[in-house]
């Protein structure tokens, strides 16, 4: 399956050529190339599920994974070496069809939403770098390709977001996901280095095989009481949590928002930051020797899960509620993996559970976010304020927005209750507490979502006499319908038998107890959101009223973007930084110039020496004589 | 004659032809043709030095040719190159081709000019292919001089107190390395057998008595490392490289500087194993400093010369850093780092040369949105960033993660600990590059009056995108060139255990 | 000179005493001709030890050269330079300190080196006067302990320092 | 000769001295030459003794004694003439006067 | 009387005897011809007989020989330390070419042509002595009449300042080193070098205030702290022409005989001599340089330069080594190339312009392109930088005490370079930096002056480069055998 590697090699082309012609293409131009070029590329990663998928299995019922290529880059070490190379199993080839479906749907919609942007061939550009970064993530073959395109995701999610740079705002989010993300990463490669330093690979395959090296190697090394091996897992998990924006870390995903629109879909909710946990997917079989990693994982997916579900549930910017919604959904993810377990294929349901839902989530989240584009194309304005009553005016936008929102809360047949039916499916095996907890983060996001969609399509009349929302044009509809379609049928995929824990096929069986709890809370979920919002009336604001302060808290998301500010301005920059340049100038260099000031005060002090008096000149030279001597008897006497 | 002396023969031509050149034209045309000859020759070096590896020519420096130069002291003119040599060769001459278009329109007295940049640049290769002690020595010092007046006259801002700063502090290195140097050569050989300068032969005979390699080696350390810009010896960097015209910028701290780097592990290491590895934990703690403090100091500063300065200084520690890990994969990243810090940060300064050109201030608070204005330039100035944080597929990464991987080998905990420290300096870095690229070239333009000013000329864009190729070439296909450096790292390695 | 011991005790302390009181009162006295006349007496004196000791023809020359050549120069340049009767302004208190420390200290270091070191005992041969001969044989002959060089050189310094002199007193 | 030698010894070591104090602290420059001349008469007195009571075989000291009193006499010519030339430049022979150029 | 030692006089003495017969030459040459013909040849002949001198006598070759029962020796290497005071000679004489024909003194040319011959003659008896009145008298010979042709300059100027300051402060030192010399007379009883050597009890207080009074001596002629204070006024007062003599010739030749002096004399104790050479050298070079910073006159800026420098001339002493001479003798030639070209460019500019202030060299660059690279050249010579010939120097004179051990001396002299390159660079930065809206125009040499000044830039560029220099010289200094 050699052609994989033009997965790869298509979008970088495309981001060179785009990238380097740039303004001397004409945008339409860039856009259909890009387009096309994503096209052939989503079409080779069917056709590699295809092929891959149709594959005999071999004789324990596993799909075998294949290494198309594998390419040595750069050799550290006679062990150590970063290949660049294409790594298929069923995950990272699920990924691929993820990854170039909704970067497919992204690029059509774009030409769309972004048209008569200036640099909208830049725009294309980076997206294509994008593709081509993420592709190659999923793909790695060893953490440290991994590594590699992690930091290229980066970077293309900073260059997008900024995408606007003019706006400040933009810019600020821009940086501030990077460096977020940076400082996550900075965990990673140290975990890189402990966890090669003990195992003496990178390699995915070798890693995965032999999972318990790690702990043979590491025998008896333990760093503040924890195993080496568990920090260095917990770091990596650190990488992963970062990108994947978990608490405490998620701060810069709902700033991330700044960029356009049809990127938050791409990136900020499909692809990129479910990274994390594809990373922690990736490296199962090595975080089952940790279980205190794992149940880290799965208390701070649980933690941010409930957390961004009831900032979601305030916030009143579009986006922004979709981003908390978001980082609840990838928390859930998070969750379902620390819960599994690898030894059997019940056992690691969790892992099952946690890639379904990814797929699914990626799907009717990119979906909701290209509606939520398209809303704001209409309205021109993120606030739930300037909207209302669009259902007329939008009716594909309206349809798919639903499907979706009944998606993610959980409505059956829509896939969304499939997978995250399979998660607390698996919490509650696990663990009955984190099983209601996850329960409860599923109803505020059955009713979080259905607030958004409430309150964007019915809530009021508007009387648009200045300016009637219409319905996007094809370019943009034309993507939502696709996704909208692949949300409800996705459910109904077999799964388990392509993904799971062993690779051995599993048999997705609905645990109806669990199933039939989640939909009543669904439900009710839907209910209370409609009962609040679907006229428009002062019960919102009452309630928020009467909850002042908790409300107010959630609003501004508990402050953690303040206490982040405080700890970055007024710890690092005044504390750190500002006094090291300033111990630089006046210490380090006051010292340099100490040396040269000294001496030049010197030699003002001592120009007496040399007073032009014939007499003080013989006498300094007679008294010189006379020291010497005087000295030189008393040494040698 | 060996061809490495051309070498040092094709800059003196240059320097002739420069100054029989009547106009700028002709003294443009003189300076492109050299420059462009010597860089022909650096990529011709290169490729017969792989041709010769190839072969099968194990010996450790290739092209070696000596000349008795001063038979009492048995000092000779001694040539030869390993991979390492080749690579900085390399690196220089990209730099002074790229130095040249960057210096195109350089006033007053641009003949001078050009002349004191190519004995400048005589220095850096005949240090390069030097392998004799004593001739090394001598063009460190003839590549030192040149910068008093090229920034004492050409500079700006307070350029006589910085260049006077960066001449003595640099000369004080010297004066630490002459000692260094006669005390390595005074005790080269066993009792009996003739003195030498030849580095070679030096480190064949193994002679240097343990106690004196305690005193030799932070003599030559230091004195290199504060070419290197060491902690706490690093500060004539900022305002030197803040007062400095473009060209020299680019080149003190694109290929000056890893002269520092260079020298550290080429006599220092290289001829006091013992020493370097009962001393090197010193040594670990300063340039560890250096590595968080210089990134953490470029976080406040407003002059963009200035935050690039302290990032060299962050930079250059680093290289220094994986240089005291005496292990092949962190000594082959720090080689790579100075090959990679050399190419961005002269990409940097020649960039910013080009924006203070326009706008006549380095301060990122009276500048804001020239995106909008030049955008090639700018475009440029964000690649250059992105390097310099590490972005993979530039040169920056490859060089980091070579180090952080080769250092963290380390057996001792205490090193490894140091290198997760060093680690730290990605996010820092992150920091100021990204607040620079933010304040200066997003936005809203500041200044109204900068809205007249253009984008980058043909000469500039030369300049410039010789230089970003050259990054991202190393970015993408580091395989060759750590082969190259790690191979011949193995002779020294040896010595070390 | 055949001397009786008592009588060149005499003769010695005599000396002796002109020699240290005329040197001290030259260097201090206010008048400038005084302190000539002083120089005078101690050269005189020294004269007398050289004789003294044996060695006339060194006396001779010390005679002649200091007391009739050097001293005459003196007094003509003082007679050039000074207003008779002028006498010199005292020295400030610091020189004088400063010249009694450097005296001092001076004179202690050379007198603790001096008594101090075991001096030979040495034959006092009455070897007499050397002859004069002898002398003018060593100042014309050319192995050890001869001095033909330096008789010529010196001559040299003497060519060499007339013309600078000349030189330099000369009003053009 | 019953009078030991480190009288004789003593004796120049006086004048000489006498001579430096002199030298330092009178003014006028020949008076200055007058401590000088002093300094040089004392070194020849221990020339003189020297070679009589310690090497009395031969002359050597006193041989450097007479081309001592002869360099002397040179170094006075010199003197003597500048202290003319001075006299003549600003006319007084202070050695104070003498500071025009210091530090 | 032993004639058969005539022919080896002849052989031995032809550098003193042809400069003497070159003197009387000048003498007559002076007294007899036409004035205008001495205007126009006068300072030719000079130089020509001097150059004629030096290729008939100075050839270093032979062996080692004494005459005169040991007062006059000759080595290959003080033949060559001659050569090197003759080509230093010749350089300073064009130089002073256009000064000492200017109206003002040609009165008095033939004076300085012959007073600069005996000063040499003078010299030349110093570092080919073997018995210390031979040493005097060549000192005071070397001495006194520098001291008139320091006063030389009739009109205005501080020249009889300075000719009074040097010759008291020289009369002084010669009466201490007198004293010294009675002192080791009363220990060895012979004032042979080698006697004293044999015979001097070297670790009494006697024999250590002697040395110390003897150092004393000659330390005032080569200007060590803290006998040197005569000379930046000395050297500022003075005629430039003479001051550059002083600086290299006369300083060279002390130089030369000091260490040879204490190499004969002083060899049964050399840690005695050495111990005071370690302080001293510390105190000259500091001292010298702390000095230096803060000079505005050039001339009195190069006096403080030409202390410092001593300090490293020293150096060579200290080594005691065959090395150390070679590298002191050739330390010395590299020194006078370069500061007389320093020396050169000053005297150009002062007599057409009578300026010596560092401030008045603003902006020379701009009128005087090759005055100023000459400048530049010799400054950059003077901090060692190479690859000028003082970057060489200063090395092996550096490798010859670090041969010896002196690890932490040549630390504290390399420290002490850092000062010196700094106010070096002073006067690069005012000829080439410091702007300046009226610079000094554009000054003319004459061909003597311009001879000169490329004789020395060439030599700086070249003497480092060529090592066959230093071969030769160290060469000779083996055959010395020290």
């Amino acid at each position: 399956m050699e052609y994989t590697v033009f997965i790869l090699l298509l979008p970088l082309a495309m981001f060179l050529l785009l990238g380097l012609l740039d303004s001397k293409l004409k945008p339409r131009v860039a856009g259909i190339l890009g387009t096309l070029g994503m096209t052939v590329c989503t079409a080779l990663a069917y056709f590699t599920a295809y092929q891959f998928f149709t594959q005999p299995r071999n004789a324990e019922g596993v799909i075998p994974s294949v290494t198309p290529y594998n390419y040595e880059w750069l050799r550290f070490t006679e062990h150590l070496h970063i290949d660049l190379g294409i790594y298929l199993d069923p995950i990272s080839v699920m990924m691929l069809v993820v990854i170039t479906t909704v970067s497919l749907m992204v690029h059509i919609y774009s030409l769309g939403y972004m048209h008569g942007e200036k640099g909208f061939q830049r725009y294309y550009a980076f997206l294509s770098l994008f593709s081509m970064s993420m592709l190659g993530l999923v793909v790695a073959t060893n953490i440290f390709q991994m590594y590699i395109f992690w930091e290229l995701v980066g970077v293309s999610s900073y260059l997008l977001i900024g995408f606007y740079y003019t706006k400040p705002a933009a810019i600020a989010a821009s940086k501030k996901a990077f460096i977020v993300t940076r400082f996550a990463d900075l965990g990673f490669l140290i975990g890189i280095l402990i966890l090669s330093f003990f195992t003496k690979t990178f390699d995915f395959a070798t890693l995965t095989a032999t999972p318990t090296a790690i702990i043979t190697e590491t025998a008896g090394a333990t760093f503040l009481g924890c195993s080496v091996a568990s920090w260095a897992l917990a770091l990596i998990f650190m990488g992963g949590a970062g990108k994947s924006a978990m608490f405490p870390l998620h701060i810069w995903l709902p700033d991330a928002m700044e960029g356009p629109t049809p990127v938050s879909a791409l990136i900020h909710a499909a692809t990129m930051v479910v990274a994390g946990v594809y990373l922690v997917a990736r490296l199962f079989p090595v975080y089952c020797v940790t279980p205190e990693v794992l149940e880290l994982i799965t208390t701070v997916g649980a933690i941010t899960a409930l957390y961004a579900a009831i900032v979601a549930c305030v916030q009143t910017d579009i986006k922004r509620v979709l981003a908390f919604s978001t980082i609840s959904q990838i928390a859930f993810m998070i969750v379902a993996l620390g819960v599994a377990n690898d030894t059997d294929l019940h056992e690691g349901l969790g892992y099952m559970a946690s890639m379904f839902h990814l797929f699914t989530h990626a799907m009717f989240k990119a979906l909701l976010f290209l509606g939520a584009g398209a809303i704001i194309h209409a309205v021109h304005s993120n606030e739930m304020s300037e909207m209302g009553g669009l259902r007329k005016y939008m009716p594909i936008t309206h349809i798919t927005f639903l499907i979706a929102c009944l998606a993610i809360a959980g409505i059956p047949p829509f896939s969304g209750f499939f997978s995250k039916d399979e998660i607390l499916t698996a919490v509650m095996h696990k663990s009955t507490f984190w099983g209601i907890w996850m329960t409860v983060v599923a109803g505020l996001t059955a009713f979080y979502m259905f607030r958004l969609y409430f309150r964007i399509f019915w809530w009021k009349n508007t009387d648009c006499s200045h300016h009637t929302p219409h319905e996007a044009p094809l370019t943009m509809t034309l993507p939502l319908i696709f996704l909208a379609l692949v949300t409800c049928v996705a459910g109904f995929i077999p799964f388990g038998e392509l993904v799971s824990v062993n690779g051995q096929p599993y048999h997705i069986h609905l645990d109806w107890s669990v199933a039939t709890t989640s939909i009543i809370v669904a439900v009710c979920a839907i209910s209370l959101a409609a009962w609040l919002y679907l006229k428009e009336n002062k019960k919102p604001t009452a309630m928020a009223d009467a909850t002042r302060t908790l409300h107010t808290a959630a609003y501004r998301r508990f402050y953690i973007d303040e206490i982040y500010l405080f700890v970055t301005h007024k710890i690092i920059f005044k504390c750190i930084c500002a006094p090291i340049a300033w111990f630089d100038r006046h210490i380090i260099d006051g010292t340099m110039d100490m040396f040269a000031n000294v001496t030049q005060w010197v030699s003002a002090r001592i120009k007496g020496l040399q007073s032009g008096y014939i007499q003080s000149y013989v006498w300094i030279l007679l008294m010189g004589t006379l020291l010497i001597a005087a000295i030189t008897i008393c040494c040698l006497l | 004659m060996n061809f490495l002396s051309l070498f040092v023969l094709i800059p003196i031509l240059m320097m002739a032809g420069l100054a029989i050149a009547r106009d700028m034209k002709q003294i443009r045309t003189v300076a492109v043709a050299f420059s462009t000859l010597q860089l022909g020759l650096a990529i011709y070096t290169v490729l017969k030095y792989l041709a010769e590896r190839a072969a099968g020519n194990a010996e450790e420096m290739l092209f070696q040719a000596s000349t008795m130069w001063y038979e009492p002291l048995n000092i000779h003119y001694a040539v030869g190159v390993d991979g390492i040599s080749v690579t900085m060769l390399l690196l220089t001459a990209i730099i002074v081709f790229a130095g040249v278009f960057a210096s195109w329109k350089i006033e007053p007295l641009s003949k001078e000019f050009f002349l004191w940049l190519t004995l400048l640049s005589i220095g850096v290769y005949g240090f390069f292919i030097s392998i004799d002690l004593f001739t090394m020595f001598m063009f460190y010092e003839v590549a030192l001089i040149p910068m008093y007046l090229l920034i004492g006259v050409w500079g700006s801002g307070k350029k006589n107190y910085s260049a006077m700063k960066l001449t003595l502090m640099l000369m004080g290195g010297s004066a630490l390395l002459m000692l260094g140097i006669l005390g390595i050569y005074y005790h080269s050989a066993p009792e009996g057998a003739p003195l030498t300068m030849n580095i070679l032969e030096i480190a064949g005979n193994n002679a240097i008595p343990h106690d004196w390699q305690y005193f030799l080696f932070p003599l030559t350390f230091v004195g290199f490392g504060i070419l290197g810009a060491m902690f706490p010896f690093h500060t004539w960097s900022p305002d030197g490289h803040a007062s400095a015209p473009t060209a020299v910028s680019m080149l003190h701290a694109g290929v000056l500087m890893k002269l520092g780097g260079y020298g550290c592990f080429r006599v220092a290491i290289y001829l006091m194993p013992f020493a370097a590895q009962e001393l090197s934990w010193i040594f670990l703690i300063l340039t560890g400093i250096s590595v968080v403090y210089g990134a953490f100091s470029a976080c406040v500063q407003t002059d963009l010369k200035y935050i690039n300065a302290y990032s060299s200084v962050s930079h250059c520690g680093l290289v220094l850093f994986a240089i005291l890990m005496l292990n092949n994969t962190a000594m082959t990243g720090a080689v790579m780092q100075m090959l990679s810090h050399g190419l961005m940060t002269a990409l940097f300064f020649a960039l910013i040369g080009m924006i203070y050109g326009r706008t006549h201030t380095r301060d990122i608070r009276e500048m804001g949105g020239l995106m909008q204005i030049m955008p090639f330039l700018s475009v440029c100035y964000v690649i250059a960033g992105l390097a310099s944080l590490g972005l993979p597929g530039l040169s920056g990464f490859v060089a980091e993660m070579t180090i952080f991987v080769g250092s963290f080998q380390h057996t001792d905990m205490f090193h490894r600990v140091f290198t997760i420290v060093a680690c730290c300096s990605i996010v820092i870095t992150a920091v100021y590059i990204l607040r620079v690229v933010g304040k200066l070239l997003y936005g809203a333009v500041q200044n109204e009056h900068h809205r007249e000013l253009t984008d980058a000329t043909w000469w500039e864009r030369l300049s410039a995108v010789t230089l970003i190729v050259c990054v991202a070439a190393i970015g993408c296909f580091p395989g060759w060139i750590s082969n190259l450096i790690s191979n011949s790292l193995n002779a020294i390695v040896e010595r070390l255990s | 000179m055949e001397l009786l011991p008592l009588a060149q005790q005499v003769l010695f302390y005599l000396l002796a005493i002109v020699i240290v009181v005329c040197s001290i009162l030259a260097v201090t006295t206010r008048r400038i001709l005084r302190a000539a006349t002083y120089l005078l007496f101690v050269l005189l004196s020294t004269a007398g030890i050289y004789f003294m000791l044996d060695y006339t023809f060194l006396g001779s020359v010390q005679i002649a050269v200091y007391a009739g050549g050097i001293l005459v120069l003196f007094v003509f340049s003082i007679l050039l330079t000074s207003h008779p009767g002028e006498s010199c302004e005292k020295s400030s208190l610091t020189k004088r300190i400063l010249g009694i420390v450097a005296a001092l200290t001076g004179a202690a270091v050379c007198a603790y080196a001096l008594f101090t070191y075991q001096w030979p005992a040495v034959d006092l041969i009455e070897t007499g006067e050397h002859p004069i001969k002898a002398l003018g044989h060593a100042l014309i002959g050319m192995d050890k302990f001869q001095y033909l060089l330096p008789f010529e050189a010196v001559s040299v310094l003497l060519l060499a320092c007339i013309i600078g002199a000349i030189l330099i007193a000369r009003k053009r | 000769m019953e009078i030991p030698m480190i009288y004789y010894i003593v004796l120049s070591l006086v004048m000489f001295f006498a001579g430096v104090y002199g030298f330092i602290t009178r003014k006028n420059m020949l008076m200055m030459l007058i401590s000088i001349e002093l300094m040089l008469n004392a070194v020849d007195i221990n020339f003189a003794v020297f070679n009589r009571f310690l090497f009395p075989g031969q002359m050597e000291g006193m041989v450097f004694a007479i081309f001592a009193i002869a360099i002397a006499a040179a170094e006075t010519a010199i003197a003597i003439a500048i202290i003319i030339n001075i006299f003549r430049h600003i006319r007084n022979i202070d050695a104070d006067n003498l500071d025009d150029m210091k530090y | 009387m032993d004639f058969s030692q005539y022919s080896l006089i002849w052989e031995y003495m032809q550098p003193e005897l042809l400069l003497l017969v070159a003197t009387i030459l000048l003498f007559f040459v002076d007294l007899f011809a036409s004035p205008r013909f001495l205007d126009k040849w006068f300072s030719g002949i000079a130089c020509v007989l001097l150059a004629a001198v030096t290729a008939i006598s100075c050839i270093p070759g032979g062996e080692t020989h004494t005459l005169f029962g040991g007062m006059f020796i000759s080595t290959p290497m003080t033949t060559a330390m001659k050569l090197v005071l003759n080509i230093g000679t010749i350089l300073v004489l064009l130089q002073a070419h256009s000064w000492v024909n200017s109206e003002a003194c040609k009165v008095r040319r033939g004076e300085f042509y012959e007073l600069m011959f005996f000063t040499l003659f003078g010299m030349y008896l110093m570092i080919s002595s073997g018995h210390f009145l031979i040493f005097f008298i060549g000192l005071e010979t070397a001495s006194l009449p520098i001291a008139a042709l320091v006063a030389f300059n009739k009109q205005g100027g501080d020249s009889y300042e300075s000719g009074a300051k040097y010759l008291f402060n020289a009369v002084f030192s010669s009466a201490i080193f007198l004293m010294g010399i009675s002192f080791m007379y009363a220990m060895s009883g012979s004032l042979y070098f080698e006697d004293i050597a044999l015979n001097a009890a070297n670790n009494t207080a006697l024999f250590v205030v002697a040395l110390a009074f003897i150092i004393s001596g000659i330390g005032f002629k080569l200007s060590l702290v803290p006998f040197h204070l005569w000379t930046a006024d000395v050297y500022q007062g003075g005629p430039t022409a003479v001051t550059a003599y002083l600086s290299v010739i006369s300083k060279g030749a002390a130089a030369f005989a000091f260490l040879w002096v204490l190499f004969k004399t002083f060899s049964p104790s050399p840690e005695l001599w050495q111990g005071i050479l370690y302080v001293l050298i510390i105190l000259t070079i500091t001292l010298g340089n702390l000095f230096a910073i803060r000079q505005k006159d050039l001339k009195r800026f190069l006096a403080f330069s030409s202390i410092s420098q001593a300090g490293y001339i020293m150096l060579g002493v200290m080594a005691n080594s065959a090395q150390g001479l070679t590298a002191l003798v050739y330390y010395i030639l590299v020194y006078i190339f370069s500061n007389l070209a320093a020396f050169g460019v000053i005297a150009s500019i002062e007599n057409k312009t009578g300026k010596v202030s560092m401030d008045d060299y603003n902006g020379l660059y701009q009128t005087n392109p090759k005055l100023s690279l000459a400048m530049m050249l010799a400054m950059f010579s003077l901090a060692g930088i190479p690859p000028f010939a003082g970057f060489f120097s200063k090395f092996f004179i550096f490798a010859s005490a670090v041969n010896s051990g002196y690890y932490i001396l040549v630390l504290i002299a390399l420290l002490n370079t850092i000062i010196s390159l700094f106010y070096y660079l002073l006067v690069v930065k005012a000829m080439f930096i410091n702007p300046n809206d009226n610079p000094i125009e554009t000054v003319k040499t004459n061909c003597y002056g311009r001879t000169g000044l490329v004789i020395c830039v060439a030599g700086i560029l070249v003497l480092g480069i060529a090592s066959c220099v230093y071969g030769y010289l160290s060469g000779l200094s083996l055959t010395v055998g020290i």
